[in-house]
This record gives C-alpha cells, structure tokens and sequence, in this order.
C-alpha cells in the first residue's frame, strides 16, 4: 500500500508552503481585495519563475514535467494561502483544455507560456443562471469568427485567452456544440467587469463581436471534452478547497485557544471542542478523496471520473462548512472585514460555484456509480 | 381557535387605522424599511424623527407606556396591532428609536431620578433624540459582564476610559446608557456600575464597524478621560449588572423577533419557478422541493408560534419561552437557503448586486447570515439559554465565579 | 388573535392526561410487547366508554360531536403515551373514510360502533413497497366481490372492517379507483400477521378471495377522497406524534439531570444540553404547525392540504429527532430492550411511514405552494 | 502514490495466500461471518477455535508478536495483509479472540508474572481460552473510571463484589481481566486495581443484555464474594487506571474498525434501482440521488482515510490520528441511510424480516445503529477525543479531579 505521496514531493509541498508563508500572508489577499485590483501580479510573475505553473506541463511544452501529483500539492498550497492569483482558472482549467483538447501545434505555442505564467488564461461556459446545456448555449462560431456573450468569466478582465464553449451548427443537443479557443486582446472583443463573491477572483462578462477564433478539439467530441477538463479541473480544485478548509480549521482552533470567555478558552467549550472536531472529519475526508483523484489524475485510471466527482462534493463541502463555522467560532470579529475570516468564507463559495454547482456533480457521481456499479 | 381579535382588539385595530389612514399612505409595494443602513442616511432620519413625533403626540409611540410618560397605558397585544396596521402604510422606520424606548428609556425610567425622567423620557420618545445602548467589549462578546471599560470616581464625577463595540446606531445617537467596570477587585458580575451620557460629551469618539459585506451596521465606540456627574448614574454603584439584566432582557426579544423582510421560502420558490435546471424547471426537482418543504415548515412552525405568542399576550398572559427560538431557526436558514440559492443559478450565482439574479439579494443574504448566527446571542449562547432558562438545565460551569475580576484567567 | 386551544379543550387534555398516566404507563406498552398481543383491549375498552373515539364524531351518528379540536388534544395525550390502541387506525383513518365518503346509511350503521370503540376499523391501501400509484393498485372489485391482497395494513389482525383501496374497472389512471367498505369477518377474507417495527401498531397481510364489500363513495373520486382522508389523518396524527416528541424530550431530560459523570450531571454538558435545546426548536415548531393543522381541519379552511402536510412533515421530524436523540443521551442503556426509550424510537418509524413517506407529503406541500403561490 | 504492495508486503502475501490455500476454501458468497451473534452457537464457536489453532501453529495468530510468545515478530502491515488475505476466505470467525488477544492478554504480558504469561498467553493465541474484558459498569458509562465494584484485601485473597455491564463474549469466555476500586477514599483514578481471574469462580454469574433490536451482544456480569489470589493482580495496587488505559487504547482502534460487512450505498443504490417513487424509478430521483453522493463522499472518504493509515504503517510510520474518525463517520451515516430506505419503502418499509424487503436488513441496521453510536464510544465522547487528543483542545472541566471517589457528586 502506497497511497500517499512520496517524500520527494511532501517536499515540495512543504518549499511552496515555506514561500507562501512569506510571499502570500493574509495582507497579501487583503491588499489585493482593498486596492481593487483583481489579482497580485507580482506573486503571479514569481510563481512562474518557480515553475508551478507547469508542474505538469510536459517539457516538450515547456514544463518541468514533474506531474500531476506534485501540481496537487501545490494547489493545496495556493489553497491554504488563498493565493489571489489566476492559477485556477489558467493551470486548472485553461491548460488542461489545451491538455485534453488541444493539437500538438496549439499546446507547442501557448502551453509554455503557461508554464511561464506568462499568460492568462479561462474557460468560458455560462451564459446565464441555472444549467450549461447544449440547447441553453447561444455563443456562435462560424466561419471562424465568434460571436456572442459570456457571463461570470473568471479572472476575465485579466485573460489573455480563453477557451469558449460555442455553437458551431444548428444540429440539436451536443453534436453542434465546439470549443473554441480564442486571443482575447483582439478588437470585437468586450470585457465589462462584474461584482462577484470573491473580488479576489474577478468575473467579467465577454462579448464576442465577430471576433476570429480556432477550434480546439473536433466539433461534436467538445461536450465530452469539456466534461474531461471540468473533471480533472475538479480534482486540482479540491486540493485548493482542502487547503482552504484546513486554513478555517487552524485559524478557528487559535482563535478558541486564545479567546477567553468566563475564565476560559473558549476551546473548553464542548459546543467549539464538536464543532471544531468536525471540520477535522469532514477535511480527513476530503482529503483522502482529494488523494484517490490525484491518483485517478496522475495515472489516467478509468475511475476519474467519479474520482472527481467525489473529491469535488467532499471538498466543497468541508471547505464550505469550515469557512462558515470558522467565523462562528471567532464570534462578533469573525464577520468584521478587518478579520481575515470573510476571505475564506467567500472564496469556499466562488470555489463552489466555479466549476458548476453541487447538484450537477451529485448527479454525475451517481451515473459512475450507476456504470461502475461498484459503489 | 381562530385569528380573529377579540372584540377590544378589533376596536383598537379600527382606532388605529383611522389615525393611520388620516396620516399616512398605504404602502403600493412590498419593501421593508427597517433596515438599518437607510437610518444611516440623514433624510431618512429626518422623516423617521417627524413619524416618531406625529405617533408620540397620539400615544402611539410607545403605546403601552403609563398615559404620564407618553403612553396610552396599552396592552402589549395593542402595541402588536398597532405594528401589524403600521406596516401596512408607507411610514418611516422606527428602527432608530427601538434600542433607546425598547431598552435604555425604560431603565432610566426604572433607575434614574425624579429629574432625568422628566428631561429624557419625552423627547426620546419623540425621536428628538435618540439613543445607544453601550454594553458589548472587545474583550466581551458573549461574556458581556467581562467589560473592561473603566469607570473611576473623581470628587463628584466619574472618569470614563476604554472601549464599547457593536453599538448599533452610536453614529446619530445623542445619548447611550454605558455599563463599566467600578471595582476591578469584586467578583466579574459584582465590581460593575451603569451610567447614561451624552454622546457629544468631550472624549466619546465613534468609529462605523465594515461587515463582511462591506457595509457598516455597527460602531466602535472609544471613551477616553469622559467626566460625567454622579447623577447620570443609573442604580447603586457595584449594582450595574442588575440593571442590565433588564435591559438585556428586552434585547434578546428585540433582536429575536427582528426577522420580518428577510428571503425566505416565497423568494427561492419564485427563483426555482425562473431557473432550468439539467433536468428541466427547478421547481419541478425532487431535491429541490424537498428544501422548499423543509425550510417552508420552519418558517410557518415560526410563524404559528409567533401567533401563539400573541395569543398569550391577548390572553393577558405571559407569553410561553416558545418565543426565543425565533433566530435560532431563522438564522442557519438564512444562511443555507441563500447558499442554496447561488447554487441554483451555478457559476452566475457568484455575481453580485446588478449583475446578478434579482439585484443579488440572495448573495447579499449570505453575506449578512453569518452575522445575523452571532449577534443578540450566538446560535450557541441561544442554545444555552434554551436549556438553561426554558428546560432548566444545569449552567456551564463556571470557573471565574467568586474570583476577583482582575484575577479571572484571561490567557494573557 | 385567539390561536390556542381554549380553557375547556385544555381540560379535556388534563382529563385525558391523568387518565392516561394511570391507565397507560410504560409497563402497559412492554406488556404489549412481551405478551405478544396487538394492543391493550381492556384500555381501548375504556377508552370507548369515555367517548374519546366519537369526540369528533356528530351526535347523530352516536358520538360527542365536541369537534376535532377536543379529538386533537386527545390524539396529543394517547401520543405521549405510546397507548397501545388501535385509535389512529380506526379514529384518524378509517372513521375519517366514513366521514369524507361514507352515504348517510353507511355513516349511521358504522360510526357510533367506532365512537363507542366497539369495532375496530382500517384502512388498507399498500400493495409493495414503493409508491403507491393507481397504475400499482392490483386489488380488484368486480361485481360487488373484492379480490387480491393488501399488506403492512395496521392492525390488520384485529379490524372488524377494512376501506380497501381497490381497481373498480380497466380504465388507465385515477378513474379506475375505487374505495369498498369491506366486512373482515366474512369467508374468503385471510389475514397472516407481519412482523413490524412496532409491534405495539401490528401490521398484517389481508388477503381476499371473491369477499362481497360495498362502495364507499363513488368510482373515479376515490383517489381525491382518499387523498383528503390522509390529509385529515395526518393532521390528527401529528398531534399523536408532537405527543411521542415531547415525551422524548421529557425522558431524554429527567435522564440528563439525574445521571452524572465525571461528577456532574450530564445535563451540565454543552453537548446535551444544545441536544435537548435542539429536540425542543423542533417540537415547538411541530407543535405550532399541528395546531395550524387543527384550526385547519376544525374549520374546513382550503388550506387544510397545506396545513396537514407542513404538520406531519414537522411533527415526523421532531419525533424522529427526539426518539433516536434521546437514546443517544441515555447512552447505553438507551439501546436495552430494559429501556422504555426504544417503544419511542419505533413508535416514531412507525408513524413516519402509516400515511406514506416523508417525500410524499414534502412533494404535496410544495405542490399547494405553488397553487396557493403564498408560501 | 499507488495502492500496490511493496516487495516485502507482496512477498509475505504471497506466503499467506499460499498457506491460506492449503488451509482453507475460498469463499462463494460475499457474507461477513464477523458478527457476534453467530459465535454464541456452538458448532461456530468450535469452528472458531479449531481455525485459531491452526493459525496458532504458523504464528499466524497474532503475527505482530514475538516470536517467544507464538507470534512471528511482524509488522502491523502484514497483519494488514493477512486479515485482507484471511478475508477471502471461507474460514471461521476470529471475532471471539479478538478482544482476549487484542486487550487482555497484551495486559497480562505488561503486567502478570512470569509465571502467568507462561501459563496464560499460548491456549489463549491458540484459542483454547477465551478472555473478556471488565471495565464497564452501570454506574460508569462514559465515565469508565467512575466504576464502583469493590475489590477488598482479605488475608493473602482479594474479595470482589459488584457488577460489569456491556461485557461483549463473557457468555463463552474462561478468563477475563477485571477492573476494580480498591480504595474509595482516593480520588477516582488513583483508588483502582486490575485482576485477571476465571470466569468460571464461584460467584460469577453471567447475564445477557437484550438490545432495542431484540438480539443480545453484551451480557451484564455480577460479582458476589468473588475469591482470588493477589498473584492474579495485574499492576500495582491503586495503578489500576494506568494499567486499563492501554488495554482502553486499544478498544477505541478495535470498535472504530469494525465497520466491515455493514449496509452502505451500495445496498441503497440497488434498492433505488428495485423501487419506483411516485415519480419514476427511484434512481431517477434527484432527491435520491443527491443523498446517495452525500453519503457516498463520506464512505469513499473513509475507505481512502484507511488505506492512508495502512500507508503509514507500510511505510513503518505510526499511523495519523485520522483512523479516529471512522465509527463517527459510520455510526450516524448507518442511523440516516437506514431510515431513508424504510421511506423509499413507504408504509410496507415498517415491516420486518421475511416479511420486508431484502429481508428486512435496513430495517434491522436502523434499530442496531443506536448502538452502533453508543457502543465503545458515544458520538460526543468521540468528538471529544477528538478535539482534544488530535487538535489538542483543553479537556473539559473537571469537578471530581482531586476530591475521594466517595465525597464524589453523584446526585445520590
């Protein structure tokens, strides 16, 4: 039995923990969350120095090749440090389009400029609230231009490129569906900037007037595509969600220990000793699913699938139910923006939201389980 | 069993509307106006202290007040027809004057000279000035006796240093009441003493408090060498903590009972009956109905109990504990139907304000939920409070009992 | 606002409680238990000499005619004391059949037999598990004759007469229903019993064979009758189940106060404390939504479909709550067959599942909501 | 990361599988044989016994031990494996020594003499002698510590008097190891001392327990003037609380484990798929389905969680405090999904055994699973373990710490 990870990459878990202490401390988000920009920039162009970006980049892409094992820990890093940087959405999401969908020749010109982090990139799916279905989506590409309107685009105003879930016929359902990818810094293309949950991971709405574009993986084949890049986006996501609950966890405990209230720490309190007791299960679960998805990830096991599924509703959920109770530990400070407790509280529902809501991995959990019929 | 009133209440209830009617518009939509943001605004304020006088002059401002302080010597069920008519017309809020004739009023009523009531009951209840109450430290919080903020004798004055948190409307309050700390050597509950002041006395500083959700319902306030006379002292000094008790009473109904405006079951089925899901309508998704049924059997459990209250009250009871469990219920659900909610919309329901669904309301719920689990008592004190004082459990044990409050572990 | 129960229905409870901690404690629920009978026939004897089974029952057809509020009130105190009898199944259900669809002559020949607890009355609608469909129903009435078979049907050892659920003709759909009045003492009528989690409510197969019945309100308006009937015995029952829940709590608190550890009383501990403070939220909710149920029922309001389905819904949720809590909170010994706490726990299962599952009436409730659109 | 053996484990597998084949017949069927009720009957009980024999023989018993006491000096991952082996298997059950092997016995080699781990330790590995283990009391609980049975110094003999509750195989045990209170003046950890004696001395009668659920895993066990000779003291006198909390740790690890063979999704899925809802296929439901991933994630979660312990100790590290979590995960989960298949079922979900669906195993598991939160350690005892063992919390206060066991509050 091996089911952990190696020493070699706990170490690397534990460099990226030792830099981001330093270089990304809860000032770091508050800064970004105050000066109303929408990312640190600085903290983007060093984690591309360091190559985390293309931890599972091969090198013939410009990467370091390390593999999805190690880009996992640094996830759960960027994670637990709430790095307010576009990592997500370009190395989770973007590259991992490119990953699955992508030809030789699109991976060769934009994967190193990942790897380097010196792009930006996102997925763009929604239109509008309630289901991403075929039918639902309006975004039209034909003859090479593109045209029509996205909404709640993460890190949109910041994305040099962006792969965009189209119609590229009129066929019904799936069959017309095409991923296109397209370079955003061209004119017919408008961003217009929108509150979100989590100011720290900006949305914007993209407007495509005609603007030229190339298909990325074959017309037909982009609805199962895009469901393999939100699986294995999934699986890197719940690290940072693991991460992001264990932070709540911490920070909850410290606060009990040194909080006094009728001569004690308020930790002595059976009602904060339970409560805290079970983030720690609900995060001990999370995590052991977060690994099998690393598994399924890093070996391309046929179980991915509901891999994912289950790393993502676990990990949501801890980090959902850590963030809130986190605050309820702290008490009146915890709802006060000059405490930190609202960064995370806001960003485990961003984090919920970004990759579709709960219900939809539920259902797609249970049509694994239904197939594998293996529960 | 019925909702009808009693044939004294359908009297009253014609009284009020008449007046009301005589003196203000029915509302044409559905807004509540109590929220305290829009009192922040000087217009509001404005318009809230001239409805507050218009009702004063009637009695109608504190109706069940004795006729010499301004009442009319009303039953409390009065008052709550008087609120269900009130809500009817498009008036201005009356929040801003709830704390100081909910809480400090009735206090000075009960502790204060024959001089002070004469001065400050009118015009507070006029809404000419307004008040705050100043009990919640830093150092408190669910602890309230804990405070730290001194209070030292100097000839015939009182010297007051530290800090108060929490206080809700101290940016237009012109007076508090002030809970301190006289004798740091007795017990915690014991060294304590209460004051009223001036809010523009030299040495009070305010400070707005910015909430998760960016907006600010609550004040730090900082007292820094504030001299204030022997005479604005409410009850014996050391005797400070049963003077709160009272007011601490009212806060916990006040608080509790403030839930009315808030989204609720009518708002998601409306969301659910506009969004599509993968399987088709929201509202026709068995996940879905089961939360609307979950959540709607909370809100009219609430609801019918509330009714069983005032029931009581029109009875000339005492109405039965049933009634503090109102946010306890209300508020979890606040934050697990608006997080819900978002869901349904998916990744748009990370948009907030214009950009989202319904201007946002459901996010901007959630954002002001977990708020709303902590303050007047967290869902965990509330809980204690049930078994204590309901189910007559044990308390929790109590370490700083007896112990002189400067030698009470505090972990510093 | 008058919502409450007035001075003489709240003597009447009195009465009926006094009674009843005399004539139903704990020891006669075991003895029910232990000697293998189906109930307490002496008790349900009494209970027929003081009218209670013909409170709501009118005058003319032989019982008090006091109304249901005064039922309401009763139904409460035989909750709370877990009595042994078959008074749901012929009071709430099988009198309210009669009620809602019975002819005049069927009201007049079998009501005051119920009032006077001289005949044991149900309802038997199950076929299998699962949901109960018309296109599920095999029982058949053809010619005046029932034939095919009902299983789990409560106290189906003991009925003197069954209203069946039944297929009156081929037609698809609601229209082919029918409810009969059957005569369990004929030929051809062949009842085996079922083991059930509560004994004290014992259950049975009812197999018939050509048996003569006779209609009880007219083919095609059976489903919509039967449907009322449930709505009027859920909201009865819900009183019996606010009773069984406030038992809970009061077992689950004496326990709490009375037994110590680690030198206190475990009622000092936050954790039971904020357990009981939980069983008392939910059973004051309950309660609140079961009297809105009462008004509904005694007053024959339109919104009686909503107010019985959010009673049984709260109240089927305090129960549960409160019976398996309140085990929880005896701690070993609450799992003993010694234990009374384990009558409540099956008791609550019990009634969850007599008038259909929790998703049935959460579906009926949500549908009225959408109708009255005033949730 | 990979979940594949290392060469030694892979070895060692290959060496149990082997002797497994020589001995034993694979099974058909995928049934657990673990459960106490079938080793109350004889011919199982016999069967047991024989197998423990021959595993006895290999050092297979209890292969983590030493090899001068019958074991094979291995580690705890070949445990792992064997038990993984063993299981596939058509053999007898092992649960009946379990207890004596995993508590008992190592307690005797800590502190028996010589003479009594020559005499005790092999017919117990080889399964001639069961051991059961004495702790709990009625008056105890939670509060193991709080026990109650006397144990009086009578010339060279040991007197005892009282009773053990909740003693898990006493009905066919020859041994057990018993906690007694030897001073009641002390406070009540420090007035304790542990015995072993024979289950078979007059004066011990053996009761079972019957369970909500009808069926009877625990038995009560009366003492009445019990003699034995200090030589069967384990410890020092008045180090009987020391001497337990090994045997203690150990309990914890076994109850938490034992979670195998137990109703989870897999069952609930088929049942979905067997029963139509009022909407369709019940699989099709999304309120169904939703549950199903709900407690799916925690099953996965938990099975991923042991495979993380077996991880460490393959990797010859002491496994994290994360095996803590699983019979809080378990036990409530069993409680929920139980109760949701009787809805699925509607009313015929209230009937039982032959006459309900799959035999009635949900419903059995629903009336077993309040034990299942209870046995070995309540839900908020655990949680308590928890918070203060893996998070390091402050323990919860303690008003009987230095007072005598008998000046104790007990509410008497």
């Amino acid at each position: 039995m091996n089911f952990d990870f190696s020493d070699d990459q706990k170490m690397l878990k534990e460099q990226a923990h030792k830099f981001l202490s330093e270089k990304c401390t809860p000032k770091t988000v508050r800064a970004v969350y105050e000066s109303g920009k929408t990312h640190d920039a600085a903290l983007w162009k060093q984690i591309g120095e360091l190559g985390w970006a293309g931890a599972a980049i091969p090198e013939e892409f410009g990467g370091l090749g390390l593999g999805y094992l190690e880009l996992c820990v640094i996830v759960e890093e960027l994670g637990r440090a709430l790095a307010p940087v576009p990592f997500s959405s370009t190395v989770c999401q973007f590259a991992e389009a490119l990953i699955v969908s992508g030809s030789n020749e699109q991976k060769s010109r934009l994967l190193p400029k990942v790897a380097a982090a010196e792009i930006i990139g996102t997925l763009a799916r929604t239109e509008g609230p309630g289901a991403i279905l075929p039918k639902n989506i309006r975004t039209t590409f034909k003859g090479g231009k593109l045209s029509g309107k996205k909404t709640a685009v993460g890190d949109g105003m910041d994305a040099h490129f962006a792969v965009v879930l189209v119609r590229a016929s009129d066929e019904p359902g799936e069959r017309a569906l095409q991923l296109v990818l397209v370079d955003l810094s061209q004119p017919g293309v408008t961003r217009r900037a929108q509150d979100s949950i989590d100011p720290s991971r900006a949305r914007a709405e993209l407007t495509f007037d005609n603007v030229p574009a190339e298909p990325l993986g074959k017309q037909g084949e982009a609805w199962s595509d895009l469901n393999r890049v939100l699986d294995r986006a999934a699986i890197l996501m719940a690290f940072e969600q693991v991460g992001g609950a264990d932070t709540c966890l911490q920070m909850a405990r410290a606060y009990a220990m040194d909080r006094y209230a009728f001569g004690r720490p308020i930790a002595s309190f059976q009602a904060i000793k339970h409560k805290l007791a079970d983030m720690y299960v609900n995060t001990e679960l999370a995590r052991s699913n977060a690994y099998y998805g690393a598994w399924a990830l890093s070996t391309g096991a046929r179980e991915l699938p509901l891999a994912a599924a289950a790393a993502r509703i676990s990990a949501t959920q801890a980090f959902d139910y850590a963030a809130k109770e986190s605050i309820q530990t702290h008490g009146g400070v915890g709802f006060t923006w000059e405490y930190d407790c609202h960064f995370y509280y806001k960003r485990a529902r961003e984090l919920s939201l970004a990759l579709g809501a709960q219900r939809v991995w539920k259902d797609k959990l249970v049509t694994q389980l239904e197939l594998s019929n293996a529960a | 069993m019925d909702f009808e009133d009693s044939p004294e209440e359908a009297k009253f209830r014609k009284e009020a509307r008449a007046w009301l009617d005589a003196n203000a518009k029915l509302k044409t939509t559905n807004t509540d106006a109590g929220e305290l943001k829009e009192t922040e605004d000087k217009t509001t304020l404005t318009a809230a202290k001239a409805w507050q006088a218009k009702k004063a002059e009637k009695g109608y401002a504190r109706l069940t007040w004795p006729k010499e302080v301004g009442g009319l010597g009303g039953t409390p069920m009065q008052q709550v027809v008087f609120h269900q008519e009130e809500a009817r017309y498009d008036v201005a809020p009356s929040g801003p004057f709830n704390i100081g004739l909910g809480m400090c009023i009735p206090t000075v009523m009960a502790y204060g000279s024959k001089e002070s009531i004469a001065r400050y009951v009118k015009p507070a209840l006029r809404g000419d000035e307004i008040w705050c109450q100043l009990f919640s430290e830093p150092a408190g919080g669910s602890d309230v006796a804990a405070l730290r903020t001194r209070a030292e004798k100097d000839g015939d004055d009182w010297v007051i240093n530290g800090s108060k948190v929490w206080t809700t409307g101290a940016q237009f309050s012109d007076y508090g009441i002030v809970l301190t700390r006289t004798d740091p050597n007795a017990p915690k509950h014991k060294g304590l003493t209460m004051f009223y002041l001036s809010m523009k006395s030299p040495g009070v500083e305010v400070k707005p408090i910015k909430q998760a959700s960016g907006a600010s319902g609550f004040n730090e306030v900082f007292f820094t060498d504030v001299r204030i006379p022997d005479a604005q002292r409410l009850g014996e000094v050391g005797q400070g903590w049963q003077v709160a008790l009272t007011t601490l009473m009212h806060e916990r109904l006040a608080v509790g009972g403030g839930t009315g405006g808030m989204l609720d079951v009518p708002q998601l089925l409306q969301l659910a009956r506009e969004l599509d899901l993968e399987d088709g309508p929201a509202i026709k998704n068995a996940a879905v109905r089961e939360k609307l049924a979950d959540w709607y059997v909370r809100s009219a459990g609430l609801k019918y109990t509330t009714y069983r209250t005032m029931t009581a009250l029109s009875r000339g009871q005492q109405p039965g504990p049933e009634a503090s469990i109102a946010k306890i219920v209300v508020a979890p659900k606040l934050q697990d139907l608006s997080a819900f909610a978002m869901e349904l919309e998916g990744e748009a329901g990370a948009l907030t304000g214009s950009d989202a669904l319904d201007d946002g309301a459901f996010q901007l719920a959630w954002l002001n939920a977990p708020g709303l689990r902590i303050a007047g008592g967290t869902d965990e004190i509330l809980r204690n409070i049930i078994a204590e004082r309901v189910l007559g459990l044990p308390p929790d044990i109590r370490v700083d009992k007896n112990v002189p409050f400067n030698k009470a572990p505090t972990g510093r």
